[in-house]
Formats: structure tokens, sequence, C-alpha cells
């Protein structure tokens, strides 16, 4: 590998990276917070994927403008799924049975996508889809770059959110003890309707800064559960700054391992980490700082 | 929809019968966007036909049912659409993958196979002797010209280096590693040899890849969006090669929209051409127009073509019924005969190859025209390409 | 107060209730979706500066009833009236605006935040930063465990400390009306003894305190009126001293072998 | 059955003996050096302030958690790091703190669980088998609750959970019975019965080992106390003798 | 039982009898995946990697050692089992969510793999599987013995089940689901047993695929490795109800047939995918435990035992004094 390829991937790496992390985040968040695994994350990224795409089709606008609508729409629409669908699920079994109602809109997504879009692969086409700026040799993208900075505000914005604001710590409190929380005040279901809908505006940024410079189709939905499944083990269910540091190492050494691996090897070190935190620490390397009480 | 559902055999049809044809087509699905050509190709061909006093005198008819681009799924497609729906031919359906369970359920039921898009060259190791592939060439010669024509080319204009870079897929891989293996036969060093997922859509790491090699050639065996989207990454990284040979994704018409006016000089094998001189070929872009509004592209033209060569055959032999004589016949009948088609003459051998070549086309002046074999040609192949 | 005519071993009738009562239970009949009914027509009623004691077997209802109080279930039949306003349907939230504070059974810190937060947040509706600040310097100062582990999660601490968080937790909120589920259940002695003392302080600061207890000879001495409860309703009620005092109920619910505890 | 009721029940041989074991968690030293030795065959009591480290002990004890240093061994035998079924095995049968049961079993679902014989094939024999029925039902009237055998754990009371789940380590047949605080939450006439069933037991020569708040139960009961008090033993003897130490007075008792 | 026996006799037509071939063999697959998922509550969205390894497993084994293509079957299906050892090893150390997204990882990487291993498992072309039948026996003659061979496996499946489910070890991994440390401490041991049923599941599983790739005659590792598959198990197991013997019986019976509807009602839009979804979610919503424990509980409402015993106040204070005593 030449020292340019080498510095060239690192970039992309970095550059993945970052959105892996945005994307992995809002995941980590329903789990964290709500212990609801979302598989239908990634396919409201598709959704808001096309909803950018249709937005610039439509008004020939640029299609970050489209975040102006779909996170709200994405917020409320997050809102709505915790009151009405996640909240009927039984306590005893809301971890396995999330994943399959989640699993279930994912699908109804997909289909209604395709019915509505088609299968057709799209793609918007910007002035600046080809264009890139060149630092030191490497030549980084206009619109990786864009959806880079997107990522690392949307970011660092929900973890201030949650560490900081008395919302946070009641969305805490709400996932730990819900009866509990009850109990001192907290609006419970309001609160988990929030917590949720935030997750849900973290995918609209995040399926707009996809839509920038990826080709986007009904299914793609799948193509990305995978790795952001896998990252959010790594970094420890829950744990937001376990999910983005996780992000960052494992889309940096894809982008590495493609060089020597090709494409599709360097796709499996997602899951080899995955495997392998499993077997060295199972709570993955940032969640879980309360060891198992009996 | 027809009702022979009980007479499975439709040996008794009347005359005044429709001929009931039977497709399953992947509507939906990573395949639906060629599928839905072939659909419209299919489509056409039955109209223009029935327009013309039909088969053997009797209107067609097509049920066309969707495979989710499934392979379990087109199994049991031509299974029902055989025992159920009583169909007495069938036609094949879309992309390789699917072909070959396709094929596997006709031969078991002695029918007649004539598909449209099962390309790669494996399709015809499978020992199928009921199948026939509807286009000019399988997959790996789909180069021939344009390997022929690189290496003529004076010494001091042959491309030195190739960077190989296709999606994992069966026909894909065929077109270019055709071109790649007569290339490198003849000394041209392979400096990147790329295979990515048929779902990938981040390209930047492999067009890095390619940029790095500053490869004199490059070729992608693509299928549709992922050449725009290789397209677009390299452009990116600043690649500028001297001859870009791209095939699937030039030859659809979103492409140029796609990529702008960065098309310029990429090369595309095509089995089809609206332009080409063969006789039914003027009545079907004629048809096919009328009814569309648009030329027809590559999927079209081989469901016609589809359509054309099982015509072909049952106007010969005299007969369209499911049953096993019948159908035999028909097989018979094309393993030695030669069909006139809207891709050309068309002939195969014993495992169902065609027997012909494809044409090369490349983007000159935002036009795709056709470059290779110098016989056909509409313009002169530019070299080295414009920068993109 | 206890006007329902009592079943079981009779007692003394029991005092008159000496203002209107913060907090009454009418006729209530509750359970737990769609099973058999828990509470069977129960009353209740804590006056202002009096601690009433629930106790029973196991089962008994005891904490149904509290649950229904603060509105975590939904009676089927009945009323609950906190200061004179009729509160049923009313969800914990509103009735902790209302001034109404139940601290339940087992186990119910935050697991996974640390102490600092668990206590702050039961500061949740309280928005003077002042009160906040002084009231925890009150609870750290009461349980020195909450300062020394200030900044641990509290689901790594021991099962008792866990309710002494708890506990200090359910103190920064000062309500007219609280209920106390076992709160002395899992704490060492002298945690317990702090526990009963601040019931004390509760009740002298005009509370009225709706206490649930196994620790029921203790909880007795401590209360003014005590309530048993069986299969759902209330047997007997009358001055805690007066049950104390009765050999058969204290032989058939309070434990055979009455014993100075040391 | 792997229970060995008849056994010695001579004090001599240690039952549970634990030299020098020592367990952090982070900076917190939940059990510092402790070496403590159970006397078989009799009532044991492990008494100390909240946080003491009692839990963590019991945790070392049966394999739940691993000590960092130090040994456990049990009738002689050391099974430090065993694997707590291993454990559970050999003969001792515990209760937890944060009750534990099964919800969505039913109750005598709940009892049926704790038999567990060796060896594949005993394990493929029916789990519904009539004795063990009988004594999974006498075993729950004892403590009163035969009439719930048919609810599902989840919606009995709590106190009824803590009854259901000393019920089940009794039908595991364990010669070792460590219960972690069986009176909390539970009525008081009840505590007598369990009190009781204690004793009873105790007969039969099995051996005890409570860990509780409530000191008349202790006091009562119990043969042989053991005080923690930050991680280690800070006194045992006799109930007569503990309750006097100062040391006890001091850091438990609060007096 | 009958119905299954007379079946190929009773179908008009082969198209008919494959479909009843598909519906038995998502029925093999669904009971297999509830040897694991029902008893243990350890839900695998992944399990059409043991399906599809299965299928690979038997056609390689045919095609490259020339075995016996019954023989073939169940090595593949050993093979598998024994493959499932160090898979269950990694993941069986966690539960719930990482259980579930590790299942899914593990179908994913088996993909790619199969999917680049050009030259050993036939990559994207796919592989023919050899018939193990002659070309004499003609295909609706085929489906036919397929069907009864399915029949035979869906009943050893269902079998095993049946028998785990009244064992000890049964009961012992009912308590890992609802709470595993309380089940080690009783001296279940835990890991063993839970080992066992992710093998035993594996095992029928990979049968299941390999006796599916026999009949369809053709494997590609986009279709064999796909995270539909295996949640096509999860939603027929839950819809029967994981709890009971035939509940994945009935789901197959169910989602196979509603695919054939919704594919024929919904032709060429992708509304059957939200048909599935809708399906899928009502299910999770309103029967989370299934039809068959649905129906089975409205009938028995009546006989729900009150929580509360109906005594009146005399026996009560009686009882309570004989209990004093
Ligand atoms: N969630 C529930 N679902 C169904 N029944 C329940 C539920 N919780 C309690 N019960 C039933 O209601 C009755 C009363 O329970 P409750 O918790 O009020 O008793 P309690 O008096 O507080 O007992 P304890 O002293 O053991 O805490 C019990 O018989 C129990 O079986
Ligand atoms: N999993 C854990 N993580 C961190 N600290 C722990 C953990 N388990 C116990 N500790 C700490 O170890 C110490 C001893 O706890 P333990 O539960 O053993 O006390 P205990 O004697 O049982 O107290 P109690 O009477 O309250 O039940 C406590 O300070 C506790 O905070
Ligand atoms: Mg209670
Ligand atoms: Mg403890």
């Amino acid at each position: 590998m030449t020292g340019a390829l080498f510095a060239q991937s690192l970039v992309l790496g970095i550059l993945l990276g970052g959105l892996y992390a945005l994307l992995a985040a809002g995941l980590t968040l329903y789990f964290g917070v709500m212990r609801v695994v979302m598989i239908a994350h990634s396919a409201f990224l598709i959704l808001a994927a096309y909803l950018a795409w249709y937005f610039h089709e439509r008004s020939g606008l640029d299609p970050l403008l489209s975040l102006v609508i779909t996170v709200p729409l994405f917020f409320v629409v997050g809102y709505g799924m915790q009151r009405f669908l996640v909240s009927r699920l039984r306590p005893i079994s809301l971890t396995t049975m999330s994943v399959l109602l989640t699993f279930a809109v994912a699908l109804t997504i997909e289909g209604l996508l395709g019915f509505v879009w088609t299968g057709t692969q799209r793609r918007i086409q910007l002035e600046y889809s080809g264009a890139s700026v060149e630092v030191a040799g490497v030549s980084i993208a206009v619109v990786k770059l864009i959806a880079f900075a997107l990522a690392a505000v949307s970011l660092g914005a929900l973890y201030l959110i949650l560490r900081k604001t008395s919302f946070g710590r009641a969305l805490r409190a709400t996932t730990q003890h819900p009866e509990a929380a009850r109990l001192i005040g907290i609006d419970t279901d309001r609160v988990a309707g929030l917590g949720f809908g935030l997750g849900l505006a973290t995918a609209a940024v995040g399926g707009t800064a996809l839509a920038l410079d990826y080709t986007i189709y009904p299914s793609l939905h799948w193509h990305w559960i995978g790795p952001l499944m896998a990252i959010i083990v790594v970094g420890g269910l829950g744990s937001i700054p376990g999910a983005a540091t996780a992000a960052m190492l494992l889309g940096v050494a894809a982008s590495l391992l493609q060089v020597p691996l090709g494409t599709t090897w360097a796709q499996t070190v997602f899951y080899l980490a995955l495997f392998v935190t499993l077997m060295i620490r199972p709570q993955g390397f940032f969640g879980g700082r309360l060891a198992q009480r009996f | 929809s027809p009702n022979q559902g009980d007479d499975p055999g439709g040996e008794s049809a009347g005359p005044d019968d429709p001929i009931v044809i039977g497709v399953s087509l992947p509507l939906t699905g990573d395949f639906a966007e060629p599928g839905k050509g072939v659909q419209r190709g299919y489509e056409a061909w039955a109209a223009h036909v029935n327009e013309n006093g039909g088969l053997l005198g009797r209107q067609v008819e097509l049920i066309i049912v969707d495979d989710q681009s499934n392979a379990d799924r087109v199994a049991s497609d031509y299974e029902r659409l055989i025992n159920q729906d009583g169909v007495d031919l069938v036609f094949g359906p879309f992309s390789t993958r699917l072909v070959v369970p396709a094929a596997q359920v006709a031969q078991d039921y002695g029918f007649l196979f004539v598909e449209p898009a099962g390309a790669a060259a494996e399709v015809f190791e499978q020992g199928f002797d009921n199948l026939f592939y509807a286009a000019p060439a399988i997959a790996d010669d789909h180069y021939n010209h344009l390997a022929e024509h690189i290496l003529a080319l004076p010494e001091d204009e042959r491309p030195e280096t190739i960077a190989v870079a296709s999606m994992d897929d069966p026909f894909a891989q065929g077109t270019a590693y055709g071109l790649r293996d007569a290339l490198a036969a003849e000394g041209i060093e392979v400096v990147v040899d790329e295979v990515y997922p048929p779902n990938t859509t981040d390209f930047s790491g492999i067009a890095a890849k390619i940029a790095d090699s500053e490869a004199d050639l490059l070729v992608v065996g693509s299928q549709y969006q992922d050449g725009v989207n290789l397209v677009v990454a390299l452009q990116q990284q600043g690649y500028q090669p001297e001859m870009a040979a791209i095939s699937g994704a030039p030859t659809n018409a979103e492409f140029p929209a796609a990529i702008g006016d960065k098309t310029e000089g990429i090369l595309a094998p095509t089995g089809y051409t609206p332009d080409a001189p063969y006789p039914s070929n003027e009545e079907f872009v004629a048809a096919y127009t009328e009814e569309h509004g648009a030329e027809p592209a590559e999927d079209e033209a081989n469901a016609w073509t589809t359509g054309q060569v099982v015509a072909a055959a049952v106007e010969a032999v005299g007969c369209a019924d499911a049953s096993p004589e019948c159908q035999q016949q028909l097989i018979d009948w094309l393993h030695e005969n030669e069909v006139e088609t809207v891709v050309g003459p068309l002939s195969w051998d014993a495992q169902g190859r065609p027997q012909s070549a494809h044409l090369i086309q490349q983007y000159v002046d935002g036009e795709i025209t056709i470059v290779l074999p110098d016989d056909v040609k509409e313009a002169d192949l530019v070299h080295p390409k414009p920068e993109w | 107060m206890a006007s329902e005519p009592t079943t079981g071993p009779p007692t003394g009738p029991a005092p008159a209730p000496a203002a209107e009562p913060l907090l009454r239970l009418v006729d209530v009949q509750a359970g737990y979706g769609r099973a058999a009914l828990v509470l069977r027509g129960l009353s209740v009623t804590v006056a202002p500066s009096s601690v009433v004691c629930l106790v029973g077997p196991n089962g008994a209802g005891k904490s149904t009833v509290l649950k229904v109080a603060s509105g975590l279930l939904t009676p089927r039949a009945g009323q609950v009236v906190v200061d004179g306003v009729d509160v049923t349907g009313r969800t914990p939230q509103q009735l902790l605006a209302a001034g109404l504070s139940h601290v339940p059974q087992g186990h119910s810190v935050f697991p996974e935040m640390t102490v600092a937060e668990n206590v702050l947040l039961g500061a949740y509706t309280v928005h003077d930063r002042s009160v906040i600040a002084e009231r925890t310097d009150f609870v750290t100062e009461l349980f020195p465990l909450v300062g020394e582990r200030w900044a641990a999660l509290a689901g790594a601490l021991s099962g008792g400390q866990q309710k002494q968080v708890e506990f200090a937790r359910s103190l920064m909120v000062r309500p007219k009306v609280v209920l106390l589920d076992e709160p002395s259940m899992g704490l060492d002695p002298k945690a317990t003894a702090i526990v009963f003392e601040q019931v004390q302080r509760m009740r002298d600061a005009g509370t009225a305190v709706l206490l649930v207890e196994q620790n029921a000879r203790r909880a007795l001495e401590a209360a003014d009126v005590g309530c048993v409860l069986d299969l759902g309703t209330v047997h007997i009620t009358g001055p805690a001293p007066t049950l104390l005092a009765d050999p058969r109920l204290a032989q058939l619910y309070l434990g055979g072998r009455p014993k100075e505890v040391p | 059955m792997t229970g060995s009721t008849s056994s010695s029940t001579s004090s001599e041989t240690g039952s549970v003996t634990t030299r020098d074991l020592t367990k952090s968690f982070g900076g917190v030293r939940a059990i510092d050096g402790a070496s403590v030795a159970f006397h078989e065959g009799e009532i044991n009591a492990l008494i100390g302030p909240n946080g003491s480290g009692k839990t963590t002990f019991f945790n070392c004890v049966t394999g739940m958690i691993r000590p960092d240093s130090g040994t456990v061994s049990y009738r002689d035998r050391d099974v430090t790091g065993l694997a707590p079924h291993r454990i559970a095995r050999s003969g001792i049968g515990r209760s937890f703190q944060l009750c534990r049961i099964f919800p969505r079993l039913t109750v005598l679902e709940n009892m049926l669980v704790a038999v567990q014989p060796h060896g594949l094939l005993q394990r493929l024999r029916g789990s519904r088998n009539p004795a063990d029925i009988a004594h999974a039902r006498e075993l729950l009237s004892r403590v009163g609750i035969d009439h719930l055998e048919q609810s599902e754990a989840r919606d009995i009371s709590y106190g009824q959970q803590k009854l259901l789940e000393l019920a089940g380590v009794l039908m595991g047949d364990p010669h070792t019975i460590m219960l972690d605080e069986p009176a909390g939450g539970v009525n008081p006439a009840l505590v007598d019965r369990i009190a009781d069933l204690v004793r009873e037991l105790n007969a039969e020569g099995r051996t005890f080992i409570i860990v509780e708040h409530n000191m008349e139960l202790v006091m009562g009961l119990s043969d042989h106390v053991v005080v923690f008090d930050r991680g280690r033993p800070i006194a045992q003897g006799t109930p007569a003798v503990v309750q006097d130490d100062p040391h006890v007075l001091e850091a438990y008792l609060g007096v | 039982m009958a119905f299954v026996l007379l079946f190929p006799s009773l179908a008009a037509d082969p198209f008919i009898l494959s479909v009843g071939v598909v519906i038995l063999s998502y029925a093999v697959l669904a009971t297999s995946w509830n040897l694991v998922g029902g008893f243990t509550g350890y839900i695998s969205l992944g399990h059409a990697a043991y399906s599809g390894l299965g299928g690979y497993a038997t056609a390689l084994l045919i095609l490259r050692t020339g075995l016996d293509p019954w023989l073939a079957l169940i090595a593949g299906g050993l093979i598998v089992a024994v493959i499932a050892v160090p898979v269950g090893i990694a993941s069986l150390r966690v539960r719930g969510a990482s259980f579930v997204i590790a299942s899914i990882a593990l179908v994913l990487i088996v993909q790619l793999v199969f999917q680049s291993w050009h030259t050993f498992t036939g990559g994207s072309n796919g592989l023919r599987v050899p018939r193990p039948f002659g070309t004499d026996v003609l295909r609706p003659e085929q489906h036919e013995r397929f069907f009864y061979l399915h029949a035979v496996l869906l009943a050893l499946a269902l079998l095993t089940w049946w028998l785990i489910e009244r064992s000890r070890l049964g009961a012992g991994l009912k308590a890992i689901r609802e709470d595993e440390d309380k089940a080690q401490a009783l001296g279940v041991p835990t890991f063993a047993y839970k080992l066992t049923a992710l093998v035993v599941s594996a095992f029928f599983t990979a049968l299941g695929g390999g006796l599916y790739a026999l009949w369809f005659g053709y494997l590609d590792p986009i279709f064999q490795f796909s995270i539909l598959i295996g949640s096509y198990m999860v939603l027929m197991s839950l819809l029967g109800g994981v709890r009971s013997l035939f509940g994945p019986l009935l789901g197959a019976v169910v989602v196979g047939y509603a695919v054939e509807v919704f594919k024929s009602q919904y032709g060429d839009t992708q509304l059957h995918l939200v048909a599935t979804g809708v399906l899928l979610g009502l299910v999770v919503l309103f029967m989370p435990d299934g039809v068959i424990p649905a129906l089975t509980s409205a009938l028995n409402r009546r006989r729900q035992a009150a929580s509360i015993r109906e005594v009146s106040a005399e026996e009560l204070a009686n009882q309570r004094e004989e209990a004093a005593r």
C-alpha cells in the first residue's frame, strides 16, 4: 500500500466513521434509554434519504434544506411510534418483542417505499457531487465533508441533551425503573416518547447525509443494519460515546482493510469485531459500567 | 386470465383459443428495474404479434407474474404457470441468478426455455438442453470487438495497465473478465482487480485504489447504479483514465442524467441498438416508440428477441402447446436453425450459447454511438477519452 | 374516620379525627388486569399529623392499597380523595403535584445512574435550587452513606444501601401525604432507627403518613392508628397501642412471641 | 435426589470456610481478607451493617462472582471459582436478597426446576413426576402458598415471592442452605413459621447460613453468629456473646 | 396428521404439492428454531445461517466427495451442529438484544464468506445440487417424495421438542428463559443446557435446509443466508405460539399460505412486504404469546384461579388461628 493510498483510505475511513457514529448513536439511544432494539432505524434512515431526494427532485433546492421538514417530522413520528406501538409491549419481553415489532415496521417502510417510488435506485444529482478539495495530496469529496459535519454537530447535540439536561436524566430514569420514575413526578409516557423522537431525528439527519453521496433504494436498509448493530454491541449497548468510538474505529478499519482484502472481506471486520467483543468483553467496550449484581 | 387450468396439457386447444405464454419476472426487489424493461419488451411484442394476426393464427396472451427477485419464488412461479395456469409456452425471467432455477423447472416439464437475460457462461454449463439465450453473445464475449481493437492499436497508444472493478454477479463479472483476460493474455498488466457485493453503496475505497494505481484502462462490470456511483467516486478522487469501458450502466437511458456531462468517452458493450439495420428492427423500434414514446433499450430488445425466437420456432414447427412432443420439436428446431431477430441473425450451440458478438458503443458528443465493429459503426472511437 | 363496620376480633372504637383527613380511600375495589379483585370495598382514612399503619399477611393487598392511592393502579370502583379533592383516576405525576408521594416496595433506585442523580431526581418537581441544595445537605447528613457514595452508580450499592438512597430520595420533596411501603425492609438497625425517626418528624410537620410494614410491632409503636388488612379488606382498625396490646391479634398477625427488640 | 441429609452432623468438620477472601468492585473493597468458618450442622447467622459485604460473601461462596483472591472451601473441599451450578450440586442452596423467581412460570413449575439430576438420560426424563410434585406441594404448604400453585409467579405479592423462593431452594434438597434476608418483607406470623421450618430442617441435619437484619429472629434462632463490618468479620460466637460485644454494639446495633 | 399423509393425493396439481413442500419446509425450520427460541428465549434472527449451511454442506459433500445424497444430508446436519458449538460459545454469553444482534451478524458474515469464497462455494454463480432421485423420477413424483421426507423430518423435530418439553432439561431451559442466574443457583448447568438446545436446533435446522436444497436443486448465498428467512422462522413460531408443540407448525401454515395470497393479491408491488410487516406487527402487539395460547386462554378464561382465596371472615379467623399454632 502506498503512503498516498494509505492516507486517502484513512481519511475516507474517518469520514465514513463519522456517519456511522451518528447513526449508531441514534440506535444505541433507543437501547440505552428504552431497552428497545430498533431494527427499523436504518429503514427510517432510507426513508429520510428518499425524502431528501424527493424534495430535491421536486423543488430543485439543496437536499440539506429538507432537514427543516424531516427532522421535526421524524421527531413526531418517533414520538408516535413509542406511544402507540412500543409502549404497548409488555415490559417483561420488551427487548425481544421490540426487535420483532420494529422489524415489522422496517418491512412496512421498505414496502411502502417500493410501492411509492418503485425499486429503482435513486441518486441525487448535485452540482458538487463530484467536487472535492485536496489537502496534502488527499482528495476529500465535498459531499462527504458536509455529511461528516452534519454528523458531528448532531452527535454533539445529542450527547449534551442526554447528559446535561434534566430531560436526559428523566429519560434514563424512565428506562431504568418506570414505576419509580412515575412516582417521582416524571411523565414517563411523554419522556419515553420524546426520547424515541430524538433517536429518530438522528435518522433524519443521517438519511439526508446519506442521500448526498449514495444511491438509495428501498431494501438498502438491510445493508446498514448489520454494521450498525455490530457497532453498538462493540461500543456497549446504550453507550453513546461507545457507539461513536466504535463507529470511528471500525469505519477506519474497514476502509484500510479494504485495500489489501477487497470490499467483501473488509465488510467482515464489523462482524469479527462483534464476535471478538462477545468473547472478551460481552458487555461491550464502553457500556456495562455496572457489573452484574445478584 | 386464461382458463385452461382444468386442462394443463392443452393439447386439445382449439384454433380460436389464445396461445398462453407464462413468464415470471422480477418486478420488485433487486432486479426490478431491468425486470420491468423486460416486461415492457414482452408486452410490446405480444401486442405487435396480435395486431399482425397472431401466432399460427391464434392470439397470444401473456401471464406475467412477479418473482420478487427471489430464486425460490421464480421456481415456484414457473411451477404454477405450467401446472396451474396451464400455459402453452414459457419465456425466461431476468438475471442470471434467477435463470438457472427457472430453467430447471422448465426442463423437468419438458418446456422450451428461451431467456432474455441469463448471459453468464456458467448458465450454459449446467447441462440444460432446452435453454437458449436470445441475444448475440454470452457475457464473456461482449467485449470481443473492443479487445481486438485495443490489441490492434499502435504500441504507444496501447494502454499498459488495466484496473478492473466488477460487481459480484456472474453476468457483470463475465463481461468485465472477458475483456480483462483477453488483454492480460497479451501482456497488458492488471494493476487493480476488485469485486464488490451487489449491495455496495460506498465506492470511495475502490475508487481510491483505482486512482492510486493510475491505470490507463478502466474496466467496470456493473449492473446500473453501481456504475454511476463508481464513476462519481472516481471523479471525486480526480482519476482520469485514457479509456473507460463500463458494461451495464451506460446503456441505460438514465445514465447520462445521473452523471451529467461526465459521460464523454465512456465505452460500453451492447447487444442491441435501435439504429441497427436488421429488417425486423425497424418494425420493432417503430412499434415500441409509438407505444412508449421512447426508443427501446437493451432489456426491451432482448425480450422482444425472445418472442421472435420462440415465434419462429412455433411457426416453423406448427405447434404451440404444453405437450412434451410439441415442446421437443420446438427445441430441436432451434438447435438446427438460425433466426432473424432485432439483434441480427441468431443461432445456438448445443448448450444454448448464441454465436454472435456484441457491439461497442461510446458516448460521443453526449450521444451514445456505435463505434465498433467497423462495418456498422456510426462514429470513430475516441481515444484517449476526454477528462470527466 | 373508620366508620366501616369491622369484622374479626373486636377492638375499641377509632379515635376521633383530629382534622379533615388528608387522604381518604372510600370503598375501593381494585385488581390487576382481568384477574379477580384484590381489594374488595376497602376504606382507609389518614388525618394530617398522623401515621396510619397497615399490617397484614403477605398478599393481603397492602401494596395494592398504596398503588391505588398513588394512581399507579386505577380502582374499579370507589374513590381516592386527597385533601378534600376527588383524585380517582389521576396519574402519579398529577397526584404528586397535589401533594402525595409514594415510596414503593422493593427496590426502586435507578441502578445505572449515580447516587447523586438518584437523589436529585427526587426533587424532579422542585425547581428552587436553594431548596434542592438545602435538602441535599439534609439527606447526606442523615444518611452518611449517601454522601460517601455520591458519585457511585446506585445499582452497585448493597440492597440495604439502595433502600437508604431510595428513602433519601423521597425526602427531597415535602408532600402533604406520604405513602411508605415497607421502608425498613433490608435496613440495618441503625438505618431502621433513622427511618422511623423521620416518620415521626414527618408527622410532627403535619404530614399524613400511610405506612405499610412487616416490621409490624416497631411500626405500630410509631403509628397512631393501625389497620389490619387481610384478604383485601380491612378487618380491624384501631388505635395502634390497642392493637399492639391485643394478644390474639398479636398472635395472628404480629408474630407469636412478643419479645422486646434489643 | 442428590441430598445427603443423613450425613454426619458433627460440628467438627467445617461447613463453608473461607480464607483471606477478597473482592473489590472498582475502588470498593466489598470483602476484605475475610477468613470465616461456619459450623456444620448448625444454624449460623451472618449479620452486619448495610454494605458490609454479606451478600458479596454469599456470591463468592456460591460461585456467582469470582473472588479476587482467597479460597472458599465447603466441607473441606476447595470450591473456589467453581461454576454456580456445580456448587449448587455439591449441596449448597441459596436464596437471593432481591428475591429471584421465574416470573412467567407457575409457582409449581418454579419448584420443579430445582430438581436437576446428573446425567443426560436422567435429564431427559419427565420433569413432572408425581413424587416431585407431591414434594413440591408439601413444601409450598409449609410456607403457606400452596393455594397459589397454578398462579404465574409474577402475579403473586412480594412477600409471597420470597416464600416461593425459599421453598424453591428447599426443593433442591440442599445440605447447606444459605438464605439472604429470608424474613425481609415477610409477615411476622409467617416469620415464626419460617423459623420453625428452619429448626426442623436443622434437626434433620441441614446446615443453615442466614443473613438477616431481624435481630429478634437471629438471636432466637441461631447457634453461631458471625458479624461483618467493612468486608471482614469483627466478631463471632454464640448470640449471647456477640450481642454484648462492644464492637458489634458500635458498628451494627448502633447503641 | 391424516391430512398431512393424504395431502399429496388431494393436491390438485404439482404446483399445489410444491407449495405443500415449501410449507412443510417452513414448518421444519420454525419447529427447529423453536427448540432454542421457545425454550430459552434467546431469539435468533440468524437461523438462516444454519439452514443455509445445511444446504451448502449437503451439496458440497455430494459434489466434492461424491457421498450418497442421504448420507450427505445427515453428515451436513452433523457438521453444522459442530459449527454451532463455537458459535454458541461466543454468542450465548450474552442475552437479549446482544444475542439477537450476534445472530444477525452470524448470518451476514456467513453470507459474505460464501459469496466471496468463489472457488469453494461457487459464490454468486450459485451451486446446482445434484438430484438424489434419478431423472426417471418425474418432477411431480419428486414433489411427492420430498413432501413425505419433509413430513418425516418435521415429525422428528416435533418429537424432539415434545421430549425436551416434558423433561427436566426442558424445565431447566425454561428457567433459563426466565432468570438465568437464579437457574444456575438452583443447580441448572445453564451454559451446557443452552448450548445443547442451540446445537440440537442447529442440527434440525440444517437438516431442514439440506432437504430443501436437495429438493430445490439450487443454492445462492444471497437467498440462502438472508435475514428475511430467519425472521420468517421467528414470525411463524411466534404467530403459532412458542410455548406450544404445534405452534410453529400452525404458524408455518398460516405464513406460508399468507405469503402465497399476498403475492397473488398484490402482484407486482412491494405491498406484500407491507402486508407481512403489518401481520407481524399485529401478532407482536396483540398476540405476543401466539395464536394457540390466545385461543386456549380464551377458552379457559373461566378456569383462572382467583389470586385471593374466597373465604368468609369466620373461616379466616379459624385459619389464622390454626396457622399460628
Ligand atoms: N401484578 C400483579 N398481577 C396480578 N396479581 C397481583 C399482582 N400484584 C399482586 N397481585 C396479587 O394481589 C394480591 C395482593 O398483593 P399485594 O402486593 O398488594 O400484597 P401485599 O399485602 O403488599 O403483600 P406483601 O406483604 O407480600 O408485600 C396478592 O394475592 C397477589 O397475588
Ligand atoms: N456489583 C457491584 N459493583 C460495585 N460495587 C458492589 C457490587 N456489589 C457490591 N458492591 C459493594 O460492595 C459492598 C458490599 O455489598 P453487599 O451487597 O455485599 O453488602 P451487604 O452486606 O449484603 O449489605 P445489605 O445488608 O445492605 O444487603 C457495598 O459497598 C457495595 O456497594
Ligand atoms: Mg406489599
Ligand atoms: Mg445484602
